[in-house]
């Protein structure tokens, strides 16, 4: 199993989620985060005190999939969160060992 | 104010100690004084009410839609507006007599303010002329540029909210004339800001919204704060109206507190048998609505009428709402359906309910043997005030859409307004650390700068 | 209200030419205006205090606990209970004269309004009646059924509420007769709401728990502007007893002010010295139980005697919070420990501290050379108050058990009562992204709810 | 309050009916009850001002820093401060001939009270002395021990506050003497508590802040809020000066409303051109710039003097602020370049648009044809107004600093001051788990402490 | 070394701590996510407009334990966490490669 | 490529990103959490009853980066995050598949 992580703009959650819904992912966590990279900040003044923000809100998309589902997956969520500006985000792929369902004990691709 | 001959002639028969036109009365001076301390403080209470409302990202603009109006109508009402809409004694305009208060002192005035000092009466009348416009900003809550609705505010204020004043309260207004009553503002306040929101919003567009946007209220419990300071100070806003600390005073007190006790009660039955779950938003509205529907009644109608007025505008504002969403126009948090809707029914449920025992200025209504004449002239009120502030608003919206533009861009819209607009954020915390930078000289020194590295340094501001 | 007989005796002494009883004053009238409206917004202001306390998944079951009294106490008020409460003059419970508001009216009263309307005097003692069932809100917060809770405060404000306040203040009341003094409220208010708030909780049984619960106030500013806005409202609560703006209302004002500060400060030193640290919540339990403490007093002592008492209740009440972990109840914020604690102390120091100087009315109290005969007096008031709310609260309290049921379900409050019971949530932000599907046109239109997959369905509601 | 004596002249030009000295007059009582209770209510207002500006982490303690004020100042107050304020007829310090308020009644008094209870003007002036050393806070805000600040603000209070205040407004005052004019203390409330703000800022040293913390304001909403209450409750602490609800009070409730206004729509403007974005932070922070200029001014100019002192007073303040980073000192909230700045242009800007026209009490002004004289006068009395802050404090302060100390440790600033000085959090949630044991008996019972394994023990409390 | 990511109810957080230390583990790392798979959202009615929630409050904890330990804990988790209704949560197991204590350089299984 | 998963101080966060940003590194993404390990918690009082915090205020950094980078990046991180007081915190390596910049389609470390 794979774990799809999803690091996209706050706004494009929403976007996300339905494509996942249109290919049939239901499950997954999402993580309210900061991140900063290529995008630019921004500034705010206070009282005429200069702040530059770097670390911009983000969102991150966790789903596990069965390897095989890993490619439809990915294409379902570029193809959502895609604005074609800097702060796009990135998707993290990375190895599962095994997965539980708390409520029935079932293990591996059963659990998810 | 409102309805001020009325109340006052209503006055000299229950207090027959009035003291002659030219020396002030110290017990409502008092009170008046209180009133527009009220009064202002309600403007607050709207932001609050209304940001709970709003997404975070919007909730400065919000707030700040409102608190505008504190800075703006201020200054525009002592140096014209007050003058436009309570001065001289035309049928529909107000003159330029009081122009930057000129005239206007701290003696008694023969016509508005027999027992205060004529300021007292401005200054009170200029908390309402602050709130009206403000009441309209929940209609284009989340997109419009806020530079154009400063404008199409100030603008607002002179050319609807003064005629409407002066019409309906100014000496030899045209529906004082007439014989129609407003005691507090159902159609200068209401009404004509309730239809302008629902115009202002339909020439706006609505917001751009995909589908799943999560559009909930973000802080219920601001909206309740807001409610409460909304419901505290009108009391100033309707028993203040009698300009008198007298027994009309009274009866405009308890029946404000009955007709929103009941709405908010109906409201939230209502929904405990629509949706089997009676919410605080569904309260906090239904009071709201409430407190509209009595406030042109406030000096005319018991507290039995009271509890009717404050059942019906909820049933009636809970529809609107509902039709809301058939009709499609974006009235973000319901403007027309509390304000418009609720205007309109309390003015007309005043031709019904209003009994000259309560207030010796006003006929009996249908339910009190009077007749339909009342009810007939309260109608020639409402659509005076909804033509004018249809048609005005019409004109402004679309002169400044086609010149400056009225709408915020699309980014600007779906990063939010707050920072986009007004370069802050409400909650930046409370504990995410958040990389910034700072000019200011504490903690500088040791290279504040040096860390930022090419790609993330932010736009230079033009300061 | 309050010791209004009492009150509008001294009143003549201090102010010999207050108006004949046909005619209002309009510096008393003004006052009392004032005081209704501020005493109004201490129910907003108790929601925030008990609010702030609560965990967020619990807050607008809180706060709708207080502000639905603003609804429902209003109207039940206006129909029947200011007549059960103050009509007619036998000993204990008041009569159906008043039904409906019927002979209430903008002229003053000779018993209960001598200078101010009659109907004035209604509404400012009606915003007692609203708070007080609010009050018992604390007790049970975070685990009662909503509509058990609504039913109960209505019946309580008949059954507990009126009588009580007909003994105490109403003509002809027995304890008003026997000379026991309560000048804002001690026993009809605090102690009654404050026992019934005890028995209630133990009706109720503790709350679902499991031992590492985080049950620590969610926002403990909210429970500060909450106290600001009691502190605020209260004067209006004590000075407003008054019925008149004159020197009594003066001294109400002064020692109310003066007891909330040292009782805020004795807390906050006594925590500093147990624990090493002041707690915000500690200084605002302690504001609140030194204005509780006063609440009888106001109109009676002076402000030195404020201080002590200050300082007493704060001793008394943070022992008695203390106590309540021996004993095992689960009085979520101590509804007892302040109020019916503080009520009792204050009822009773009333008996040592009361000055005939202050007050014409009001014999001397122990402290003062009168005796032991007032201290008699109030331990009677305070006997009768705890007897009455803790019998009826007990009865009416079983009866619902044993019928509709008074608790939520265990997944109720699991869940918390916001979603379960209101269908809302306090913060939905502010910045998380949730799915939501809307009904509403804005947005819709383009297949709002095809992505709704099989499993995630949320019932259907009954709309 | 504020030229107290100079108003109860002109109030008796106005309203020749006002009662012989022994007689309270129910109206003006009515009008100070509130008064006192809308400046009473500024307190928490400045708290939540101040609390949105500072990290959450530090939140508690900055809104304590204001309620303890209310605690401690009003004991003091009774006990001494009063009297050392207004007692006797000496030039410089007052006498302690009322002290614990002996001689203080009901009844009127011939120099400060003519028309109310001399009591009610105790307890009005009782809530200036409160909000003035709070103001202070904001200077300190973040670094402070708590314990240090409560002594210091103690201190002050009868040290630099009350002989300012008797100098100013005292029988036999120096500076009432000598004719400077102060209606509701712009040198006796904000220049003495700014210039005490910057010196005890600089004895603290500034925060120890990494070059990239983030100090944004963490709750710019709870700022509005704060701003809206300090509005709100200004119209008591200015227009409730004039000890009377008359045409001078009416007076300055306008110039007070006015002055606000132009000053927040001026800030806004300022920082639109500057930095594209008018901030709600700015518009709040001129609003209160305005406020603050007004106040000496409030009975003695007209509204359109209004308008010009609150642009005047924005730019200079947004110029002192900017000034702040050059000079390197870190006053956190700018109460120097707010209050101070603000106070020092409202009192010689007094001297410059003061009209006998508006008080007979007062001369012309430089602008209104009365010459340099005024000018000259208000000048005395800011310098007098700075001296005595600046010295006394650099005294108090350094006393302190040298015994006890004044500041946190550098772990307390870092973790946070709630926790650290008051054992809380402001924000305990919404909805994060949080393990914690309490020994409270709810819930317990099944081994609430056996789960707590040996490293993770909290240290024991001293309770 | 394994790290074991479990989404548990936000009620259960307390209980799965208790558990955990029970059997001697004291390292943890918690976080506020908000999830979606087999459970059902509910309604919500603002002034008459119905959403639907399908997010739902969870919690995310994070334990990184020696390889050998791994079913200890994950039954730890299970007893605690579960109550057998649709929405208990999921565990998944993911492979570290090296732990850092920052305050002493210590690597590997000593770094827990 | 790895993960560098950081558990640190909230009060050092930015420390550790100015570290990384002086060593080039500038892609990163922060998440508050609690944590709970060898660090005693805290005592509150609310009106006398006394409740243990023992889950402490932490914030997570992750930072993907090629192999290669691994060491030069957590040197920099333990730089900036140690006060050598108990409750710095740990790192984590963890395993990265592969990396997708959502905006380019660009795969692995170019998409870093
Ligand atoms: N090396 C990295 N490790 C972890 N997260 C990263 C890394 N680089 C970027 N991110 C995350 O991805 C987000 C978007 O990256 P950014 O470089 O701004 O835009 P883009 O992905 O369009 O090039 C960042 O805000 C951050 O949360
Ligand atoms: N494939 C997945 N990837 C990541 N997280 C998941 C996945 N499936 C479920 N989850 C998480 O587990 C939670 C519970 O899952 P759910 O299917 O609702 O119940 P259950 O685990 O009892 O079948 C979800 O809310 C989500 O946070
Ligand atoms: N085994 C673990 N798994 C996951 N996170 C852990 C583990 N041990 C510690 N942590 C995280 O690291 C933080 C610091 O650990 P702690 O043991 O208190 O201090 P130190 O790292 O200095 O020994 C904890 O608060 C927790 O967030």
């Amino acid at each position: 199993m794979v774990k799809i992580e999803a690091i996209v703009r706050p706004q494009r959650v929403d976007e996300v989620k339905a494509a996942l819904d249109d290919i049939g992912v239901t499950g997954m966590t999402v993580t309210e985060v900061r991140g900063t990279g290529a995008q630019k900040g921004y500034t705010q003044q206070y009282r005429g005190a200069e702040y530059t923000v770097n670390l911009l809100q983000k969102v991150k998309v966790e789903i596990v999939v069965p390897e095989s589902d890993t490619d439809r997956v990915v294409k379902a969520i570029i193809g959502a969160a895609r604005t074609g500006e800097i702060g796009d985000g990135k998707i993290f792929l990375t190895p599962v060992l095994d997965a539980i369902r708390i409520r029935t004990d079932e293990r591996g691709e059963d659990a998810l | 104010m409102a309805g001020t001959a009325f109340a006052q002639e209503a006055a000299e028969v229950t207090a027959p100690a009035a003291a002659a036109p030219a020396a002030a009365n110290s017990g409502n001076t008092a009170w008046i004084l209180a009133s527009a301390a009220l009064v202002l403080l309600m403007t607050p209470g709207l932001a609050l009410f209304y940001g709970g409302m709003v997404r975070a990202k919007n909730l400065l603009n919000m707030l700040m839609q409102s608190f505008v109006a504190m800075a703006v109508i201020t200054v525009l009402w002592v140096l014209v507006g007050y003058s436009l809409s309570f001065a001289g004694s035309a049928p529909v305009f107000g003159t330029f007599e009081w122009v930057g208060l000129s005239g206007v002192g701290q003696a008694p005035d023969d016509f508005y303010a027999t027992s205060i000092p004529h300021q007292l009466f401005m200054v009170y009348q200029m908390m309402f002329a602050i709130i009206t416009p403000a009441l309209i900003s929940g209609a284009v809550a989340e997109r419009m540029k806020f530079s154009a609705y400063v404008i199409f505010m100030a603008i607002w204020s002179l050319v609807v909210y003064a005629p409407l004043a002066h019409m309906v309260w100014g000496e030899g207004g045209f529906l004082l004339g007439l014989g129609a009553l407003d005691f507090a503002g159902g159609t200068v306040v209401h009404i004509s800001s309730g239809i302008s929101a629902l115009v202002l919003a339909i020439l706006l567009g609505k917001r751009k919204l995909s589908h799943n946007d999560d559009t909930r209220p973000h802080n219920l419990p601001m909206t309740l704060i807001g409610t409460g300071l909304l419901w505290f100070g009108w009391f100033g806003f309707n028993a203040g109206s009698a300009v008198a600390a007298d027994g009309i005073a009274t009866n405009a007190f308890v029946v404000t507190q009955v007709a929103a006790a009941s709405a908010a009660l109906a409201w939230m039955l209502i929904e405990w048998v629509a949706f089997k779950k009676p919410t605080a938003l569904g309260f906090a509205t239904g009071a709201v609505a409430g407190l509209v529907a009595i406030t042109p009644a406030a000096g005319f109608v018991g507290p039995l009428a009271a509890i009717v007025m404050g059942i019906g505008v909820s049933f009636l504002s809970f529809f609107a709402i509902k039709m809301k969403s058939k009709l499609g126009y974006d009235d973000t948090l319901d403007v027309f359906g509390v304000h418009c809707v609720g205007g309109i029914f309390g003015a007309l449920a005043t031709g019904l309910f209003a009994q000259t025992s309560i207030n010796a200025a006003a006929p009996n209504g249908l339910f009190f043997g009077g007749g339909a004449a009342l009810l007939g002239k309260q109608a020639v009120g409402v659509l005076i005030a909804l033509a004018i502030g249809a048609t005005m608003t019409f004109l402004i919206g679309s002169i400044l859409k086609a010149t400056i533009g009225i709408r915020a861009t699309s980014e600007e819209e779906e990063v939010g307004l707050d920072l986009t607009l007004h370069g802050e954020e409400a909650y930046a915390g409370p504990t995410i650390a958040v990389q910034t930078t700072s000019r200011d000289a504490v903690g500088g020194g040791h290279g504040a700068t040096s860390h930022a590295s090419a790609g993330v340094v932010a736009s230079e501001p033009a300061a």
